[in-house]
């Protein structure tokens, strides 16, 4: 008998410079998992057949190849996206053909935010998440481990100028603006500038006790090196996703010195404590490691986006789609759109922790957005990765300031 | 005659072109071939006289993103919005041009001052990221579904290929125009000696000048008609330095001393990186246990390659051998070099 | 009709051309001489405003053009040749010459009009007027006829004809001197002309004026120049005395 | 606004900020010297010139952290392979474009920058590298330090400059080299074989750019598309300072770099670039033979 | 000393050398002369080496030329002052003569060539700092002969030495030819100056359309009626 099958468009940036930014390590996530529900025999019937697409690192790629996905190779559907930068106009796009799109990874408010788009689904975190997590963890802790009172709290927010940064710092200034922090810089830089050295000079100038920082990878590493070497000091660096999600590369850049810096980030999926999680998913997230170490066997310390593309698409599979099938009769647009807007997980119901649920028509002016998603605040101690806060899921007490001994401690 | 014929026969096959069962994307992708084949027209008619601009990524800029902001910012519709687009470019390119042209500011100096302009339109546009969207991007906003004329905008592709089509076939009609004007013999003589051509009555600085802004104009032109159709621009899209070679590119594999040859170069750097992106498609190949190939990056190198190879052997671009074979076998004889 | 005075130009501290006066009559043939470097074509890049003089007037017919641009004074009626030929390549041997007829004449010019004014001239000094011909098929003293034709496509009243003979060979010499002589009869052309080959200048002029390190050292009749002690000191040398032969053939 | 302006102006920061300069101004002179020496005698402008960096860089990386070789050996060994590659470059490309238009060459030369990049990829694939080698800095104050591998690059560059005057104006080989740019055809009735002197010249303009890669990597992530960070800016400077004129360029990198410190600092870091590109082409308005052009 | 046998060469497509013999004996001065176009710079361009022979054999000293790479052949003691000087206008006059001195053969010997070329032309002293394109026309014409001069060479090949140079300059080239002669040189002249160069030198060819048509002594050439009317416009 035929097989019936979903064909999905999967697209992420395997070239370019946000392929090594993480967008690699996305598409991988994505592509064990969807190996993993094949393996599995299917959803219901259907196997899923994936066309990978590269998207170069550029929006008019990605948006070509969304255009070309669905209107050459016919699939049902899109999956995938890193940046931000082509979230935002492939969603309109998209969403105008009207086909479903599911994002795993762009967490720029301004993907959704405001355009009421019927078809895209982001289960993921949005940025603006981000930013107020960073600040409430400030905000918690500024007194009783700093002896700071956080309105008196001098913050650096600082940002690569794209989507996702300009996302996150946005929620970080209106959070801190909010409580009435002290913010002494708010900044952006483009991720390719190819020196930072006069943003660190001002941050010397303006002392901050905590710099907020959003980036990429390279940006990171060289912001982290010039820092060093200019002896720029703080009391904590908080870092939200991307460039900090990629641990390795922190600790290969400038070594233990990137020993306590924090990380905003959906939590990595292997640092959940399995009790917390419904019954099943430890399995799959051990799964989804073993393959991700036998594609990248030199890994030392497994990335969190990995995780965090199998977790969003497995949300999909293990949920939206067979309740498409079952409910509504099929896979076309329409059927996976009311699926998805049904989709109720209580938290502990994905492999990153967080809950999933959809707003109803009217009910915010994010749809598509997962309310129920949330980071976590990790902080990195000797190339291991703890969960710092909130206080429900932490493995470590945060380390706050930043001890002596490290070149960024303060005198 | 032949040639007329030809056109006619060329003419007739892309009016029927989207009757004949093209599918949507095929059609996508000779809409945005049209647009690009117009601004690279746009480009090669000041390029063919060693006016090699690296800048024109910033008047395509200019074009896209002075229509989209006056647009979404003023509510503006790009019936007016595109002129002053054009305008902005025109000034921007006297604003350049003037003083290039006065200081006999002339090859790899004029390419790379251009080049600079892209660079700081670039920056620009990065840096009033509040205003512009920054390296996010910019979309000019949706003026209901389906098709509106006062926002020139079309959900409808068949629309937006008529109009790509129209605007194609004035960009060649313009290349042809120049090309035989007399300002072609005093561009001729000016890119081989400015003193000359002046000692015999050329107005050097107004002839480049002249042909420069009309370069300008036309590219701005096309930036706007490129943000109209994708409905979103972005700094990287339809600016910088990588668009400036993009198109410079594109006319040398073409054929900068043929009206046609910027469209054949669009057709086949744009074909050829859509072809190579989707064959290889993203698998990594490994050698052995540790050592793997990324294929993603062979359309790059394919692509590198190809333009080596291309300005070895075809100096004058795909069109322009060809036409020295045709001549050669009409003439019986070997062109001269 | 040209009228010059006081004509200065300086290079940095170098001052090539230095208080130059002299002045020409319709229909007349000057004689431009100097030993090398002395500010021959210097004068010629000022008289065409190629150069901008530091100091001076030019007046042409009564009009100052000191400082005025080249085109501009080209379609004012001045035309020049350039010593080292300077043809466009990627133009045929008529289109050189229309091009000049087209943007160098006074007034506007059909196209028509441009490319007969460009067939006179090149039949004028004997080159081809079919279309097709190249630049490639001249030689050196085709190429300096070309010059010649380009700057009378442009229908001047003054021409400025720099060392025109420069690498010809005896015969074509003759040749070339007799067409300048024909160009002042037949269309009525003041000239100014550069030269080093003395046996041919001499016969042509009407005039000599001598420049030494843009000074003027001397003027006069051929006759007188040659045989001024100071011109044959520092150009003439010995070969003074086949100069005031050519002159005195004249 | 003017107050912070001032505040800023008349900070200890501001002097961090000029010696920061001064020190990417090292950096941006040791790029542009090879290309430089390049542009001056071939007349070709290679654009894929910082991509041969990278493979440099690229090459340091290997041999230093997968080879566990001596930074220093593989630093010498990184010089020697883009050498090559400046060797090949020419030999391969540009040597049968001497007689092409200018364009084709430029593009010839761009054509060069896609085939490293997608080489780069298809090799070593798009994962970040990073040395992890730090020389640390000297503290110079409280508030002030200098990083060593900025110091040293500086040094590296001062001291390469001198070197390659010396050459040019001193030796056979370096008058030959200034020599070739101006009248190529006869160079043959001096007896130097021309196309010998331009694979050499490529080699040198390649190992310098061997020697910024060796440096580069002590600062900077290696990644196939690093090159795009710093190839515009490697060109202006080698325009602005005059093409051929080795100290020019180096004074131009120091104007440059100056520029987009101080831009950075005072607003935004994009407003450096639009303040340092602009003044390049204003600086070529001015004086299109290059700020630092003597006159002849 | 040099010997050219049938040589046939060309640009291109274009042939400008059509079967040309001739040889220049050691201490000889041999000019060729010929109207505009008829391939003597070419001849020239061919000895040294500028450009390829198609057919033929070019000898010096009974080794052959065509043999060897172009760029040796500067080595095998033939020196060319090139039609228009062409020096190198941004270096100054002293690097000039250095790269006339740049196969590693000749440069123990660079300081004595300079010397003795400084004290041929005393002027080229006094200027050797100022950059060559400043040069007046007839100094580069030095400057041009003193670069050659500097490989010590065996013959030196002089293509229009006196184009465009004002009389007395001319005269002063010629001076300057004989006292090269005078030092032992084998020198191979081209010149339009026919007059002028049939009487410094021993023999001559005729060149036209690429073929050699006449040869002789100077002083038979000076005669020759033929030569007088189509070469001294008498
Ligand atoms: N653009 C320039 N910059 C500097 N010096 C110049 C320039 N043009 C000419 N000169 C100098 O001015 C002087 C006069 O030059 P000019 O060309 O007028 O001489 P000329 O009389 O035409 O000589 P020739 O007979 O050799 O052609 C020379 O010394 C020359 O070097
Ligand atoms: N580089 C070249 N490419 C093509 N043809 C050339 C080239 N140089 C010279 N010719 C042609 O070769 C022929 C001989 O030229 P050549 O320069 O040897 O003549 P010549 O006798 O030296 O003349 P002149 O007295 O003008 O210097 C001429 O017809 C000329 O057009
Ligand atoms: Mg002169
Ligand atoms: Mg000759």
């Amino acid at each position: 008998a035929a097989e019936k099958k979903i064909k999905i468009g999967v697209i992420y940036d395997y070239t370019g410079p946000l392929a090594g930014g993480g967008s690699d390590l996305q598409a991988l996530g994505a592509k064990i998992m969807i190996d993993h529900i094949n393996s599995q025999g299917g959803v219901e019937g259907y196997m899923i057949e994936p066309i990978y697409a590269d998207a170069q690192s550029k929006p008019e790629v990605a948006i070509n190849e969304a255009v070309r996905l669905i209107e050459q190779e016919k699939v049902d559907m899109l999956l995938g996206f890193y940046s931000s930068a082509q979230c935002v106009p492939v969603a309109a796009k998209v969403d105008s053909l009207k086909k479903f799109m599911w994002i795993t990874t762009c967490i720029s408010p301004a993907v959704l935010k405001g355009r009421n788009l019927k078809y895209v689904f982001r289960p993921q975190v949005h940025g603006a998440m981000f930013g107020e997590l960073s600040v409430d963890f400030l905000n918690s802790n500024a007194q009783s481990k700093l002896g700071i009172a956080p309105k008196k709290l001098r913050v650096a927010i600082i940002h690569e100028d794209g989507p996702y940064g300009s996302g996150v710092a946005g929620g970080n200034a209106g959070a801190a603006k909010k409580l009435g922090m002290n913010i002494v810089l708010k900044e952006g830089y483009s991720a390719t500038a190819p020196d930072l050295s006069s943003l660190v000079t001002k941050l010397k100038r303006k002392k901050p006790d905590v710099i907020l920082h959003t980036g990429y990878n390279p940006d990171i590493t060289l912001f982290l090196r010039q820092a060093k070497e200019q002896g720029l000091r703080w009391k904590a660096l908080i870092g939200h996703g991307a460039g900090y999600g990629v641990v390795d590369k922190l600790f290969d850049a400038i070594g233990d010195d990137a020993s306590h810096i924090f990380n905003v980030d959906p939590v990595s999926i292997w640092k959940l404590d399995p009790k917390s999680l419904a019954p099943g998913l430890s399995d799959i997230t051990a799964k989804v490691g073993a393959e991700y170490m036998k594609a990248k066997p030199d890994t030392k310390t497994k990335s969190a986006h990995v995780g965090m593309a199998a977790s969003n698409a497995l949300v999909f599979f293990a949920d939206v789609l067979p309740r498409a099938i079952k409910k509504y009769g099929g896979i076309d647009a329409e059927s996976l759109r009311k699926a998805a807007l049904e989709t109720d997980i209580a938290p502990g119901g994905t492999l990153l922790g967080y809950g999933v649920k959809f707003p109803k028509a009217g009910e915010s002016d994010m749809m598509g957005q997962n309310m129920r998603a949330s980071p976590v605040v990790m902080q990195y101690v000797d190339r291991k990765v703890y969960i710092a806060w909130p206080k429900v899921l932490q493995t470590i007490d945060p380390v706050l300031p930043l001890p002596k001994g490290s070149a960024y401690s303060k005198k | 005659m032949n040639s007329k014929l030809l056109i006619a026969v060329v003419a007739a096959v892309l009016v029927a072109l989207p009757f004949l069962g093209l599918d949507s994307y095929p059609l996508h992708l000779v809409i945005v071939i049209l647009i690009w084949s117009f601004a690279y027209t746009g480009w090669s008619i000041m390029g063919r006289f060693g006016l090699v601009s690296l800048g024109h990524g910033a008047f395509m800029a200019v074009g896209g993103y002075v229509t989209a902001l006056l647009w979404n910012e003023l509510g503006l519709t790009p019936w007016i919005g595109i002129p002053i687009a054009m305008l902005c470019a025109g000034g921007l390119a006297v604003l350049i041009g003037y003083p290039c042209f006065k200081f006999r500011i002339v090859g790899h100096y004029f390419a790379l001052v251009t080049l600079a302009l892209s660079e700081v339109v670039r920056q620009i546009i990065i840096a009033t990221r509040d205003t512009t969207g920054g390296s996010l991007g910019y979309t000019p906003e949706r003026h209901g579904d389906g098709w509106s004329v006062i926002a020139l905008q079309s959900d409808d592709r068949m629309v937006f290929y008529f109009v790509a089509l129209a605007v194609w076939m004035a960009g060649i009609v313009i290349w042809r125009l120049v090309d035989r004007s007399m300002a072609r013999y005093a561009l001729e003589a000016i890119s081989e000696d400015e003193d000359a051509s002046a000692a015999v009555g050329v107005r050097v600085t107004r002839e480049k000048l002249k042909v420069t802004v009309l370069s300008a104009v036309m590219t701005a032109f096309a930036g706007a008609m490129y943000c109209q159709y994708q409905m979103f621009i972005s700094p990287d899209t339809i600016g910088g330095v990588g668009i400036s070679l993009q198109i410079v590119f594109a006319v040398v594999v073409g054929g900068i001393y043929n009206s046609l040859g910027p469209t054949i170069g669009a057709v086949i750097t744009l074909l050829l990186a859509e072809v190579l992106r989707i064959w290889i498609g993203t698998e990594a190949y490994c050698l052995t246990e540790k050592i793997c190939l990324n294929v993603a990056g062979v359309p790059l190198l394919v692509y590198g390659i190809m333009l080596i190879l291309f300005i070895i052997f075809l100096p004058k671009g795909i069109v322009g051998a060809v036409a020295d074979r045709w001549q050669a076998r009409n003439n019986g004889s070997v062109p001269a070099k | 009709m040209l009228r010059v005075e006081g004509l200065s130009k300086r290079f940095g501290g170098f001052t090539a051309v230095d208080n130059v006066d002299f002045a020409l009559e319709k229909g007349e043939i000057l004689g431009l001489i100097g030993p090398n470097g002395s500010g021959k074509s210097t004068i010629f890049n000022m008289l065409s405003g190629t150069l901008k003089p530091n100091e001076g007037s030019i007046r042409l017919d009564g009009k100052e053009i000191a400082g005025t641009p080249p085109h501009a004074i080209c379609v004012m009626g001045v035309g020049r040749t350039f010593q080292i030929p300077r043809p466009i390549r990627r133009l045929s041997i008529l289109e050189n010459a229309a091009l000049a007829g087209f943007y160098g004449q006074a007034g506007a010019v059909t196209r028509a009009q441009a490319w007969r004014s460009a067939e006179e001239a090149l039949e004028m000094v004997g080159l081809p007027t079919d279309a097709e011909a190249a630049i490639d098929t001249l030689g050196a003293a085709g190429l300096k006829k070309l010059e010649l034709a380009k700057a009378l496509a442009t229908k001047p009243s003054l021409l400025l004809a720099d060392e025109s003979l420069g690498g010809l060979d005896h015969s074509e010499m003759d040749q070339a001197a007799d067409m300048l002589k024909n160009i002042r009869e037949e269309l009525g052309v003041t000239i100014i002309w550069v030269e080093h080959i003395m046996g041919v200048l001499m016969r042509v002029v009407d005039r000599v004026m001598v420049l030494d390190h843009g000074e003027k050292i001397a003027e006069g009749r051929p006759q007188e120049v040659a045989a001024d002690p100071k011109v044959i000191e520092v150009y003439l040398g010995s070969d003074a005395e086949e100069t005031a032969a050519a002159a005195s053939r004249a | 606004m003017f107050a912070e302006f001032t505040e800023a102006l008349f900070s200890i920061f501001f002097i961090e900020t000029l010696i920061n300069g001064l020190l990417l101004g090292g950096v941006l002179a040791l790029l542009s010297l090879g290309l430089n020496l390049i542009f001056g005698v071939i007349d070709v402008v290679w654009i894929c010139y910082a991509e041969i960096i990278m493979l440099g860089m690229y090459t340091i990386y290997f041999l230093h952290v997968d080879g566990g070789m001596p930074l220093i050996l593989a630093a010498a060994c990184g010089v020697g392979v883009t050498a090559l590659l400046g060797w090949l470059t020419h030999r391969l490309v540009i040597g049968y474009l001497l007689q092409a238009a200018p364009i084709n060459q430029l593009l010839a030369t761009g054509g060069l920058l896609f085939f490293f990049q997608g080489a780069a990829m298809v090799a070593f694939g798009i994962e970040f590298r990073n040395l992890g080698v730090s020389l640390g800095s000297l503290a110079l104050s409280e508030d002030i330090y200098l990083s060593w591998t900025r110091l040293l690059s500086f040094a590296i560059a001062a001291g390469v400059v001198v070197v390659l005057y010396q050459f040019l104006s001193r030796s056979y080989l370096g008058a030959a080299i200034r020599a070739i740019s101006q009248d190529r055809e006869i160079m043959i009735l001096m007896g130097v074989n021309t196309k010998k002197l331009y694979l050499l010249t490529s080699a040198i303009g390649g190992g310098l750019a061997g020697l910024a890669a060796a440096l580069l990597a002590l600062q900077y992530d290696v990644h196939p598309f690093i090159g795009l960070s710093f190839g515009p800016i490697t060109f202006m400077v080698c325009v602005m300072g005059g093409l051929g004129n080795m100290v020019g360029g180096f004074l131009a990198a120091f104007v440059f770099s100056e520029l987009i410190t101080i831009g950075g600092y005072f607003a935004e870091l994009e407003w450096g670039y639009v303040l340092a590109f602009a003044f390049f082409i204003f600086a070529m308005f001015i004086r299109p033979e290059g700020l630092f052009a003597r006159k002849s | 000393m040099l010997t050219l046998k049938n040589v046939n060469a060309g640009y291109g497509d274009f042939q400008a050398l059509f079967d040309v013999s001739l040889d220049v004996r050691a201490g000889e001065a041999v000019a060729v002369i010929g109207p505009n176009g008829a391939g003597k710079s070419t001849l020239m361009r061919v000895i040294s080496g500028m450009i390829p022979a198609t057919v033929g054999h070019i000898e010096m000293e009974g080794v052959s030329v065509l043999d060897a790479p172009a760029h040796d052949i500067v080595g095998m003691g033939i020196a060319h002052v090139p039609e228009n000087r062409r020096l190198f206008p941004r270096m100054t006059v002293e690097d000039n003569l250095r790269m006339g001195c740049f196969m590693p053969q000749f440069r123990a010997k660079y300081e004595a060539r300079k010397d003795f070329v400084y004290e041929l032309f005393p002027r080229m002293l006094e200027r050797r700092n100022q950059m060559a394109g400043t040069l007046s026309g007839g100094e580069q014409q030095m400057c041009a002969i003193g670069r050659a001069l500097m490989s010590d060479p065996k013959i030196l090949l002089m293509d229009e030495p006196s184009a465009g140079l004002a009389p007395v300059i001319v005269q002063q080239v010629f001076d300057l030819i004989e006292r090269i002669r005078a030092e032992g040189l084998t020198v191979l002249i081209v010149e339009q100056n026919v007059r002028q160069v049939l009487r410094i030198v021993d023999r001559a060819y005729v060149l036209e359309s690429g073929s050699l048509r006449l040869e002789g002594t100077a002083d038979e050439l000076l005669q020759s009626a033929e030569i007088q009317k189509s070469f001294m416009g008498m």
